[in-house]
């Protein structure tokens, strides 16, 4: 009780201590220097018309890359500590309109993924988006079909040649253009279209990729790990 | 007066997810603690939508509400047996 | 134009009383399967009238929202009967109202002609 | 004047107190890493609505704004990448949480904190 109380004393002061910041809170007018930089900049040195990306793939791109990485390591991390041990876990079998609407819909949903991380330099939507929508795909397949193991191998390869090929591009990027990950390494494109902002869609083709996988290989350790047999 | 509807759906967006999370916090069953969990996130992809910034929002509606919520529930299948 | 608007606008409106309707089968309702037929009922045909309201408002979108409206056909009662399975599975209990129960039959009737092939 | 920002400053807040409540009160392991994820939302929409500026659009530039024009139409980009990719950080850090939950229910057999005996002195 005297834990509580002490509790909620600190979470109060926290909440002063907010209240303040929010009372001197003053209503923005205008962009702070670098953000409007970018907005003044963003579209002339990267291509694309969604800001937000070009900050993301162009302006923040190292940043992108540490984000991958800490994904990777959670993945890996989890696959480490969920190792199955025992045979193979028997999960009810789900019924055939499942099956039937599943197969129906998985090219669907893998189509809509792929239109939203492709179309991420002129559109909302991204790399990250599109993976997350990648991997509920394949959730689905395993909702339907439970007892089909996916291969494991498969989602690795993916991964790992996906995240290779965001380093190659942004190393290339320092050989060849103006600094590591610099979307003028190929040609800007008109704006507007698919084919623009240089390589700004292939290295979200590939964030989207890698972000798909992981968190699919994220999902699969999870569904695989050893059940709690104590009891 | 757009504007004003803005603020009216925001007040009672935030009331409506504050409600949620108090809801996750002290609810008994885990499975309802962790759905109104989810709904704390979709709600706050809406919230997302109204201070302008779509990608953020759709980033938040298929992971906060979609694949956060199918790991919670792997994971709780898992440790089914401890229900205390 | 202003009343094609118009009547879009009234489509839209008897989309969402379908949608409240289906919430209140929610409350109302007394066991899990009869929830989840109100639900799924109600709010299929409240976003499909939506949605044919939002092509009446903005015909430039229909292509949009025809995709829109497949996808919701076709997800949304999969999805309740998946729900449905899920929850005889689980063993939840039926109303006391309940009369018949034709998938506890057919499950039973499935294992004993296991059975008896087995024998 | 009451306006946007300060609601949802307010439920950001507001939203990451409850969260830290619920870490310290709560005693089942799942209900912490559900606590811990209203702390990471309550911090994102924090950080979107110091972002926001009134009467401004998401940072896309088509044909309802020029890109001449873009610093005086849009709002701040930076905020939003940086949520993109909390986001998806928040929910690597909740599977790897669940993952430690579930290793150590296998091994202590109970879900409660308090009875977790192996790093108490």
């Amino acid at each position: 009780m005297i834990k509580k109380l002490l509790l909620f004393v600190l979470l109060a002061g926290a909440g002063v201590m907010f209240w303040t910041g929010i009372s001197d809170y003053e209503v923005k007018q205008d962009l702070n220097p670098i953000a409007s930089y970018y907005a003044d900049q963003g579209l002339e040195e990267t291509g694309a018309a969604n800001l937000v990306t070009a900050v993301v793939v162009r302006y923040r791109g190292l940043d992108t890359l540490g984000e991958v990485v800490i994904l990777f390591l959670t993945a890996s991390i989890l696959g480490f500590f969920l190792i199955k041990r025992d045979g193979k876990n028997d999960f009810r079998e789900s019924s055939e309109i499942l099956k039937t609407a599943s197969r129906l819909l998985e090219p669907i949903i893998i189509l809509a993924g792929v239109y939203v991380f492709v179309n991420g330099h002129l559109t909302p939507g991204g790399g990250f988006q599109g993976g997350a929508i990648l991997a509920s795909a394949l959730i689905l397949a395993y909702l339907a079909n439970p007892n089909d193991s996916i291969s494991k191998t498969l989602l690795k390869i993916t991964e790992s040649f996906s995240g290779l090929s965001f380093v190659i591009i942004g190393v290339l990027g320092i050989i060849l253009a103006g600094g590591f990950l610099d979307s003028t390494l190929l040609p800007a494109g008109s704006i507007g279209n698919l084919i623009s902002a240089g390589v700004i869609p292939i290295i979200y083709l590939f964030v989207g990729l890698k972000v798909g996988s992981e968190l699919a290989g994220i999902v699969t350790n999870l569904k695989y790990a050893p059940k709690n047999e104590s009891e | 007066m757009e504007s004003n509807l803005n603020i009216i759906i925001a007040i009672v967006l935030g009331v409506i997810i504050l409600i949620f999370a108090a809801l996750a916090i002290y609810h008994k069953k885990l499975s309802v603690a962790i759905i109104a969990a989810g709904a704390v996130s979709l709600l706050a992809s809406i919230m997302y939508l109204l201070l302008a910034a779509p990608d953020v929002a759709m980033t938040e509606a298929a992971i906060g509400s979609g694949l956060s919520v199918i790991i919670f529930f792997y994971a709780l299948n898992k440790i089914r047996k401890h229900h205390d | 134009m202003e009343t094609l608007q118009t009547i879009g606008a009234f489509v839209v409106l008897a989309g969402s009383i379908f949608i409240f309707l289906g919430a209140l089968g929610l409350v109302r309702m007394p066991d899990v399967y009869n929830r989840i037929q109100a639900g799924t009922k109600a709010s299929t045909l409240g976003t499909l009238l939506t949605l044919v309201g939002l092509i009446m408002i903005m015909p430039a979108w229909w292509n949009k929202f025809l995709l829109l409206a497949i996808f919701v056909i076709i997800t949304n009662p999969v999805s309740s009967h998946v729900l449905a399975r899920a929850s005889h599975a689980a063993k939840i209990r039926l109303s006391k109202k309940t009369v018949t129960d034709h998938y506890e039959t057919y499950k039973k009737e499935k294992e004993e002609k296991a059975h008896g092939v087995k024998s | 004047m009451i306006t946007l920002e300060y609601i949802t400053l307010g439920t950001g807040i507001l939203l990451m107190l409850m969260g830290i409540w619920g870490l310290f009160t709560q005693k089942n392991l799942i209900k912490i890493v559900i606590g811990f994820t209203l702390v990471d939302t309550g911090i994102h929409i924090l950080m979107v609505s110091i972002g926001h500026i009134k009467n401004r659009t998401a940072p896309i530039i088509d044909d309802a704004v020029n890109a001449s024009e873009a610093a005086d139409k849009v709002v701040d980009p930076i905020p939003q990448a940086m949520v993109l990719t909390a986001i998806v950080i928040g929910l690597g850090i909740t599977a790897l949480m669940l993952t430690f939950v579930v290793k150590m229910a296998k091994d202590n057999n109970s879900l409660n904190v308090s009875n977790f005996k192996s790093l108490k002195w």
